[in-house]
């Protein structure tokens, strides 16, 4: 596109099959396959899901608020917990990473995009068809109703009647699909594309996340697939897996899911843990604390995070040594994340603290995970988990890691990178607002919860009883009422941040090019980046090589001394910009791909004939997409003289 | 101490327990807990997770608040104060090593602990008794196998309520008819779960008479909110009587009462599902309940002796009225049995909640059971439908039911 | 905008859900007429959609359009195709249901290529341009599209041959195509002067030997053995003989087989003849197996002696519908070599009643296990 | 998918520099969906092995299978593979002719190996094993269905890659294209050598 010897305009005599060169509008979103595009949409389309998932939850805390809530019946009830996780899960947590992880993965390798563009894109549309099957099923016939974890038998046709699970299943599996390409794909980018100099152990710690993520999700993945797909041979065609009157064994269902499900844990908060270690370093003017034990930790919490699933079903009667196993496992687990705790504190220590917005939400995460961490270690004591497991005491843990976790540590990304993708600042002020009422409501949702748990309150329960509810300090009454108020303090605490971008969106002033005094090398570049990302490809020769490049320290004192400011090293680049720079070209073929994969498991709902013009247009977009060259070609464009015989082009390639 | 569950208004309670909050901090945790707490032990299996649960929270929360001071000491200060930029140490090794030994060493401890209270949990050798536990959409049942040494000659089935003798080691054998459900009664040991297909075991021993609170803890459907249980122990005279009384033969109501016309009214609607044992038809032959011709997953509880147990629908409803049951649940140890033994009289029942529920059961509790969308399950209910009984009827019924003792 | 030959198509897409709509509520919903009447309303409506994207084979509407129509199109044998897929549609709506889907594919797939080859030659002037266009708008569907027919054409006509001859000469057969298709290709390859139209006629008759010999397979029948399974249904449940002797069929080649290890109630053991049971959570030997009423419930049975025996479960006796007759209810396991052990999973939804209490036995060995279920 | 994964070869971001990793993006994107492929037929035979004795209604695998023709098939499969490294190698020698005539060979033989397929499971039918019958059955058909399509796509992407090479229409490195097809070729005979052995010859 940044190709100025071709000329603009898409070849008009080739009708509507022209290629879709340097479109223009919402054509410009639709057929790109830019990663900084598809990174803003993701995060557009996961921050909607966010929303609608938060909804979800106020409702369910409105209906516990008060014993017999009559706010939601029990089937709606059971539907809006179920929708809550899987939205939260599938259609904001892993998305918003993937749009962090899109947009700033090559810019922080050096690379001008990644390495399938066109594949990118795909993942994008795959994943919002995913998520629009997955929220179309509230208004056909109610959404899926048997918790995120889908437990068999109950997830059979019989005891989950209506369409929901189906709508569930297949959104989840075309999800995956997509989270399946797109980690592929980052793998290929981190380990081929990286600026020349930048070594594995010289890349910045957000990169590193990111790729321990991928090769979580390229090898859990397809073990929820297999689960998915036995759970759809079962309600689509009567298949027996999980037909306990053959001898089917339910188990097998937990097995697979939560072989899956638990390394997802860490797919969810590995990403926030990378982008707190770029923010902690930024703002205490501190190198991270021992680097290759915060990238060595994350990757052992990634492999370990594969041998822990069993710990999710400690109650459900396996053996006492597979129980004490994954017992000890998990208590090996809380190592590495300690040893990541301990280096963020010690980043800070000696350090330079600026506790902007970005700074703020970091600490929080800091904080609120490690609370999360201690309850958890509380339940690798399998005896005590089957005291807990299946109680609100689960919820407080798992809310304080997600959202104390990664919640926060996705909000202290948007301060962070704000100004490099819009090229304007979030408001301070109005993030530190933002920052309280989410630290406090977020703690009087669910520090009660801990409480309620102790207490014996039982998770996915629709209503909770007054006989139950015992009196005195500890009765679930108040802390109820306690948690629901704090639901909606928090949900203030998010509209702070809405009001803040839309604030931030009206504002004309332009950020600084280096705002932070940042340390890695997306900061090497105008905000926004330019299409092509970089000028001219860095050569990298330290950790953080931006931070270095600014300031030289001496030999002997250790004094730093700045001899470049940020916004002159990136007119340096432009002035030495390379000549000739060739970006792969829109395409039509992502997005009709994901529909047809989208009406092929439609097909599967509502009938073969679907399925089969489903398949046709799989086929046919996936054809055209290998017929198709990823650079556009002269046939493409039509000729600048508009003398009408633009058609005849002599040479055809 | 006991187990308090008077009912009062939620303003009262909520007003109350501000009150503690403010006041009562220290004191907080003694009499007035929920009866599902998790921290009250009152037998051996509980009294095992207990012990562990006082190592390893102590231990967190101790770790919690050094982590924290020393964050917060951080925070404070290396605030920027207008210092020069530090120079850029990459870290020390050896302080790494030493925070990755230590916790190591801690969870080294806590995992021997762990350990030893797996494999202690685990052991089922010594049983002195075995339950049959089967867990159904929405309820559920016991049956108690023959076992002479038990004064079981002949087996009981019963529901809602589990009935143990104290200072005995029963053994729970789950299983479930339909989907996964939990049994948990947290005073007497942790969750396990009934997984159709499978048996689980799980050892309860209580200490003491007494009532204990419990509610299913796997997401099991609709209704799982309302599939509570409570377990009874009894000392060891009590539940000889009660064995005794459990296997005693059927009495039919004496002709001509309103009991034996609730008799006709039963053998005509109920026994569709339901089972009395022992309960025979007009022309004599024994009356033998289908439910798996009418419910999906092919039992309802069985209904003989019904009136000495405490409560109805998956122990969702009371079957004693509020004095009543407050008299049992408040009794003090020694006198607890004989106050459940005594059953449930005509004065004490709850006839609101039971008539209600003859009514019109889907009402009360949500449940598979309308008619037109029985599809999926082929044709078969999941849980009780409404009947369409008349007044009469119903007075007739509850006339009958109170017999069954 | 919509162009004129969509319109046509899409009118007759209109009317003919409209009309199956009518023939579903009026005559037979479930009825081959109704889908053929939706297979019409979808093909149309593709063709529509193609003919609208196409605009109709008009590329520029105005004035670039002339001069482009007076090139003239290529010969196109699409129409005959169309006409083809036509005929095979109402040919399938008088005889059996796979000859209209192959219409209907047929149908679509000529009338796609007649739309796509009739825009593109009026593309423009250049006809090497206007093939271009064409294998731009069609080729992605035109290779996976024929690569899918051969494999399915080649799979299907093996499989009816394989299907007809006996179960011995399959693999022959098998051994005999493959080892054809090999040295074929090893002889072209090491021969280059064999290449061109030798491969082709090679090819082409290889291919033609096989739909011949599919096609007559297909029309045969399967053999002999495949058609008298199918009837009888060895398998059964209701086939299984529960005595002593081995039964042909549901005995066969089937000793050693245990399913579910975990989970059983109660574990039956044979030993010198002899008859007993250990139950879960029970310390001594047990005579009777309490299980609960209508669940599903694993007993594993386990056999210490040396000749062969099996568990049978007897469970009272009832009516047939069918026929009246009353007659013995219950089921065994396959029988059972020296130390090898089987699982029986019952579902018993009723309790026993006096007269014919149930039990488990093992005939040829002595002794019975009460079943109770409460 | 794997046909997708193969043809952003050329664009112009790599323009400049070589991979870090010496391997091309193809290769190494084809390598990590076959290792993510391995894990999904680990699960669809984990499943197998888990109930392939758990036969409630209809036959046991042991009365069904028939090793003899199963054994050609799986020797006809493994055949393939030998031809499609010829494929390869003619590729790298930059002879289109021979490529297609061991592509073309290669999927003939596929397509052989999927009637064997179609054959064998007609017969079970026949025999009394649906689907539906019992877990046997549905894992029995799960897991081989899901190799047969496997091998029709394998097979569908064979026959299209030579008329795309006839047509000489290949976008970027026509020698690694093939070579990629081939990688996921082996990928799916080896599976099917894994399947054989705990399916069919170790009993249940």
């Amino acid at each position: 596109m940044a190709t100025n010897e071709l000329p603009i305009s898409s070849s008009q005599s080739l009708g509507a099959v022209r290629r879709p060169v340097n479109t223009k509008g919402w054509r410009e979103w639709l057929f790109t396959v830019d990663h900084k595009k598809l990174g803003i949409m993701y995060g557009c389309v996961a921050f909607t899901f966010f929303i609608v998932g938060g909804i979800e939850a106020l409702f369910i805390r409105l209906q516990l608020a008060l014993p017999d809530g009559r706010i939601l019946s029990a089937d709606k009830y059971n539907q809006m917990f179920t929708m809550h996780a899987t939205t939260m899960i599938f259609l904001f947590a892993m998305p918003m990473a993937a749009a962090f992880a899109n947009y700033f993965l090559p810019l922080q390798i050096g690379a001008r995009d990644v390495a399938f563009p066109r594949l990118n894109a795909l993942s994008f549309w795959l994943f919002l068809s995913g998520g629009l099957i997955l929220n179309a099923s509230w208004f056909l016939g109610g959404a899926a109703d048997g918790g995120w974890f889908m437990y068999a038998p109950n997830s059979g046709p019989v005891f989950s009647p209506s369409n929901g699970v189906d709508f569930w299943v297949l959104g989840l599996q075309i999800a995956g699909i997509a989270s399946l390409i797109g980690s592929i794909n980052l793998i290929v980018t981190v380990l081929n594309m990286r600026a020349p100099g930048m070594t594995l152990m010289k890349m910045p710690v957000f990169t590193w996340m990111i790729l321990v993520v991928q090769f979580l999700l390229v090898f859990s993945l397809p073990v929820i697939t297999v689960a998915l797909v036995l759970l759809m041979f079962q309600r689509s065609y009567g298949a027996t897996f999980f037909d306990v009157s053959q001898g089917a064994d339910p188990l097998l269902w937990q097995h697979l899911f939560w072989i899956f499900g638990h390394p997802e844990v860490y797919v969810l908060i590995l990403p926030a843990f990378g982008i707190i270690s770029e923010v902690l370093p930024t703002f205490s003017r501190k190198p991270l604390f021992g680097y290759p034990f915060v990238v060595f930790s994350g990757a052992s919490i990634g492999l370990v995070g594969f041998g822990v699933w069993a710990h999710h079903m400690f109650a459900s009667g396996l053996g006492p040594v597979s129980v004490a196993v994954f017992s000890m496992a998990t208590m090996a687990i809380a190592i590495p994340t300690g040893v990541k705790i301990f280096n963020w504190l010690l980043t800070m220590w000696g350090g330079k603290i600026w506790y902007s917005a970005a700074m703020k939400f970091a600490i929080g995460l800091v904080v609120l995970f490690t609370i999360g961490g201690l309850s958890g270690v509380t339940h690798a004591v399998a005896p005590s988990d089957t005291q807990q497991t299946d109680t609100y005491y689960i919820v407080a843990h798992f809310h304080y890691v997600l959202f104390g976790g990664m919640v926060f540590g996705l909000f202290s990304g948007f301060y962070y990178w704000w100004p490099k993708v819009f090229g304007k600042m979030l408001n301070e002020k109005l993030g530190t607002w933002n920052f309280w009422f989410m630290v406090i409501g977020m703690n009087l949702t669910f520090g009660p919860m801990h409480i309620l748990g102790l207490q014996g309150q039982p998770r996915r329960m629709y209503v909770w009883t007054e006989a139950r509810a015992g009196e005195g300090f500890f009765n679930l009454g108040f802390w109820n009422m306690v948690s629901s108020i704090g639901s909606f303090i928090l949900a203030v605490g998010v509209l702070f941040f809405i009001i803040n971008v839309i604030k931030t969106t009206r504002n004309k002033e332009r950020a600084p090019l280096d705002p932070w005094d940042a340390r890695t090398l997306e900061w090497l570049t105008t905000s926004p980046p330019k299409v092509h990302n970089f000028d001219r490809i860095p050569v990298v020769h330290h950790l953080d090589e931006f931070f270095h490049r600014k300031y030289v320290e001496d030999e002997t004192t250790h004094v730093m001394t700045q001899v470049a400011k940020g916004e002159d090293l990136v007119r340096a680049e432009e002035a030495a910009a390379d000549a000739d720079i060739h970006m792969p070209g829109a395409s039509y073929w992502p997005l009709l791909l994901s529909i047809g994969v989208a009406v092929l498991g439609m097909g599967i709902i509502y009938g073969t004939p679907i399925m089969v013009v489903g398949a046709l247009v799989v086929l046919f977009s996936s054809f055209g997409w290998v017929l198709e060259p990823s650079v556009p070609e002269p046939i493409d464009f039509d000729s600048p003289s508009h003398d009408g015989h633009t058609k005849e082009i002599a040479s055809l390639g | 101490m006991d187990i308090v569950n008077n009912v009062k208004s939620s303003s009262h309670r909520i007003r109350n327990s501000i009150a503690t909050l403010v006041g009562l901090v220290f004191l907080a945790g003694c009499a007035t807990n929920a009866p599902q707490d998790t921290w009250q032990p009152r037998g051996d299996n509980a009294q095992v997770i207990n012990n562990l649960q006082w190592i390893i929270f102590p231990m967190a929360g101790v770790v919690g608040v050094l982590v924290f001071a020393f964050a917060a000491y951080t925070f404070w200060k290396f605030k920027d104060r207008g210092q020069p930029i530090p120079s850029q140490s990459h870290g020390k090794p050896i302080v790494e090593i030493i925070l990755t030994i230590i916790p190591a060493l801690i969870l080294t401890v806590v995992g021997v602990f762990t350990f030893r209270g797996i494999f202690e949990l685990s052991n089922t050798e010594d049983t002195q008794m075995v339950i049959n536990v089967t867990g159904q959409q929405w309820w559920w049942e016991y049956d108690y196998p023959a076992q002479a040494e038990q004064g079981i000659t002949q087996p009981i089935i019963t529901s809602g309520q589990l009935v143990i003798p104290v200072g005995t080691k029963v053994l729970l054998r789950e299983t479930s008819r339909d989907v996964i459900h939990s049994y948990w009664i947290p005073a007497l040991n942790g969750k396990k779960d009934a997984v159709p297909g499978r048996i689980n075991l799980l050892r309860l021993q209580a200490d003491k008479p007494g009532l204990f609170a419990g509610q299913c803890t796997e997401f099991c459907g609709l209704s799982h909110a309302n599939m509570r249980m409570e377990a009874i122990a009894l000392s060891k005279e009590d539940f000889a009587k009660w064995a005794a009384n459990q296997q005693k033969a059927y009495t039919s109501p004496a002709d001509g009462t309103l009991a034996k016309e609730g008799e006709g009214v039963f053998l005509n609607q109920c026994i569709r599902c339901h089972q009395v044992n022992g309960l025979k038809k007009a022309d004599g032959t024994p009356a033998l309940a289908a439910p798996d011709e009418n419910v999906y997953s092919g039992a309802a509880p069985n209904l003989s002796h019904l009136m000495t147990r405490n409560t109805f629908a998956g122990a969702k409803f009371d079957l004693l009225n509020k004095t009543c049951r407050s008299d049992v649940w408040d009794a003090s140890p020694e006198a607890i049995g004989a106050k459940y033994l005594a059953g449930v009289s005509e004065s004490c029942l709850n006839a609101t909640d039971l008539r209600a529920w003859l009514r019109n059961a889907p009402a009360m509790k949500p449940m598979y059971s309308d008619p037109t969308k029985l599809g999926p399950s082929g044709g078969k209910y999941r849980g009780m439908p409404n009947l369409g009984l008349t007044e009469t009827d119903i007075d007739k019924l509850v006339a009958y039911l109170l017999t069954l003792k | 905008m919509i162009t004129p030959g969509s319109k046509y198509f899409f009118g007759l897409t209109g009317l003919s859900l409209i009309s199956a709509i009518l023939y579903m509520v009026l005559v037979n919903p479930s009825d081959l007429g109704a889908i053929a009447l939706f297979g019409l309303a979808g093909s149309g409506a593709l063709i529509g959609a193609m003919a609208l994207f196409t605009r109709d084979g008009d590329v520029y509407e105005g004035e670039e359009a002339v001069g482009a129509s007076s090139t003239g199109g290529s010969p196109s044998f699409w129409p005959i195709v169309f006409a083809f897929g036509a005929a095979l549609v109402l040919t399938g709506l008088a005889t059996v249901s796979a000859v209209f889907i192959l219409g209907i594919a047929v149908l679509i797939g000529g009338g796609v290529e007649w739309s796509i080859q009739n825009w593109a030659d009026g593309a423009s002037a250049d006809q090497k341009f206007n093939q271009f266009a064409r294998a731009r708008a069609i080729s992605a569907i035109e290779y996976p599209g024929l690569a899918a027919v051969g494999l399915g054409v080649i799979a299907f006509f093996f499989s009816r041959v394989v299907l007809a001859v006996s179960k011995e000469s399959g693999p022959i057969i098998f051994i005999v195509v493959a080892t054809a298709i090999l040295v074929v290709g090893v002889l072209i390859a090491t021969k280059p002067s064999m290449k061109g139209t030798l491969t082709v006629v090679v090819s082409v008759l290889a291919v033609l030997a096989l739909a011949g010999a599919g096609t007559f397979a297909a029309l045969s029948g399967e053999r002999h053995e495949l058609a008298v399974a199918s009837a009888e249904d060895h398998y059964d449940a209701s086939h299984r003989e529960c005595g002593e002797e081995a039964s042909d069929h549901y005995d066969h080649l089937a000793n050693n087989t245990v399913s579910l290890r975990s989970a059983v109630t109660a574990t039956i053991f044979v030993k010198d003849g002899k008859v007993y049971a250990e139950a879960i959570g029970m310390k001594t030997k047990v005579d009777t197996i309490t299980i609960p009423r209508s669940n599903a419930t694993s007993v594993m049975f386990r056999n210490l002696d040396a000749e062969q025996h099996r568990l049978v479960v007897n469970l009272g006796s009832a009516k047939v519908a069918a026929t009246g007759v009353v007659e013995k209810v219950g089921t065994c396991t396959q029988l059972t070599g020296e130390n090898q052990e089987q699982v029986m999973t019952l579902t018993i939804p009723k309790p026993a009643t006096e007269a014919e209490p149930y039990s488990f036995t093992v005939p040829g060995a002595t002794g019975e296990i009460k079943l109770v279920v409460p | 998918m794997a046909d997708i994964a193969t043809h952003d070869t050329d664009h112009a971001t790599d323009h400049g520099h070589h991979s870090s990793t010496g391997l091309s993006n193809n290769k190494l994107a084809m390598w990590l969906f076959l290792g993510s492929e391995c894990l999904l037929f680990g699960g669809l035979i984990s499943t197998y092995m888990l109930y392939r004795g758990r036969v409630q209604n209809g036959p046991h695998p042991s009365q069904i299978y028939d090793i003899p023709f199963t054994s050609v098939s799986s020797f006809v499969l493994l055949m393939s593979s030998l031809t499609m490294v010829l494929a390869v190698s003619s590729a790298q020698r930059k002879d289109d002719a021979k490529t297609n005539l061991w592509l073309v060979i290669t999927a003939l033989l596929g397509a052989t190996f999927i009637g064997g397929q179609v054959y064998e499971f007609t017969t079970f039918y026949r025999e009394g094993l649906g689907f539906t019958t019992s877990l046997f059955g549905s894992s029995f058909y799960a897991l081989t269905g899901f190799h047969g399509v496997h091998v029709s796509i394998g097979v569908i992407m064979l026959l299209s890659l030579m008329g795309i090479i006839k047509k000489g229409k290949i976008t970027g490195d026509k020698a690694e294209v093939v070579e990629l097809i081939g990688l996921y070729w082996h990928f799916v005979d080896i599976v099917w050598i894994i399947i054989f052995t705990l399916v069919y010859l170790i009993p249940s």
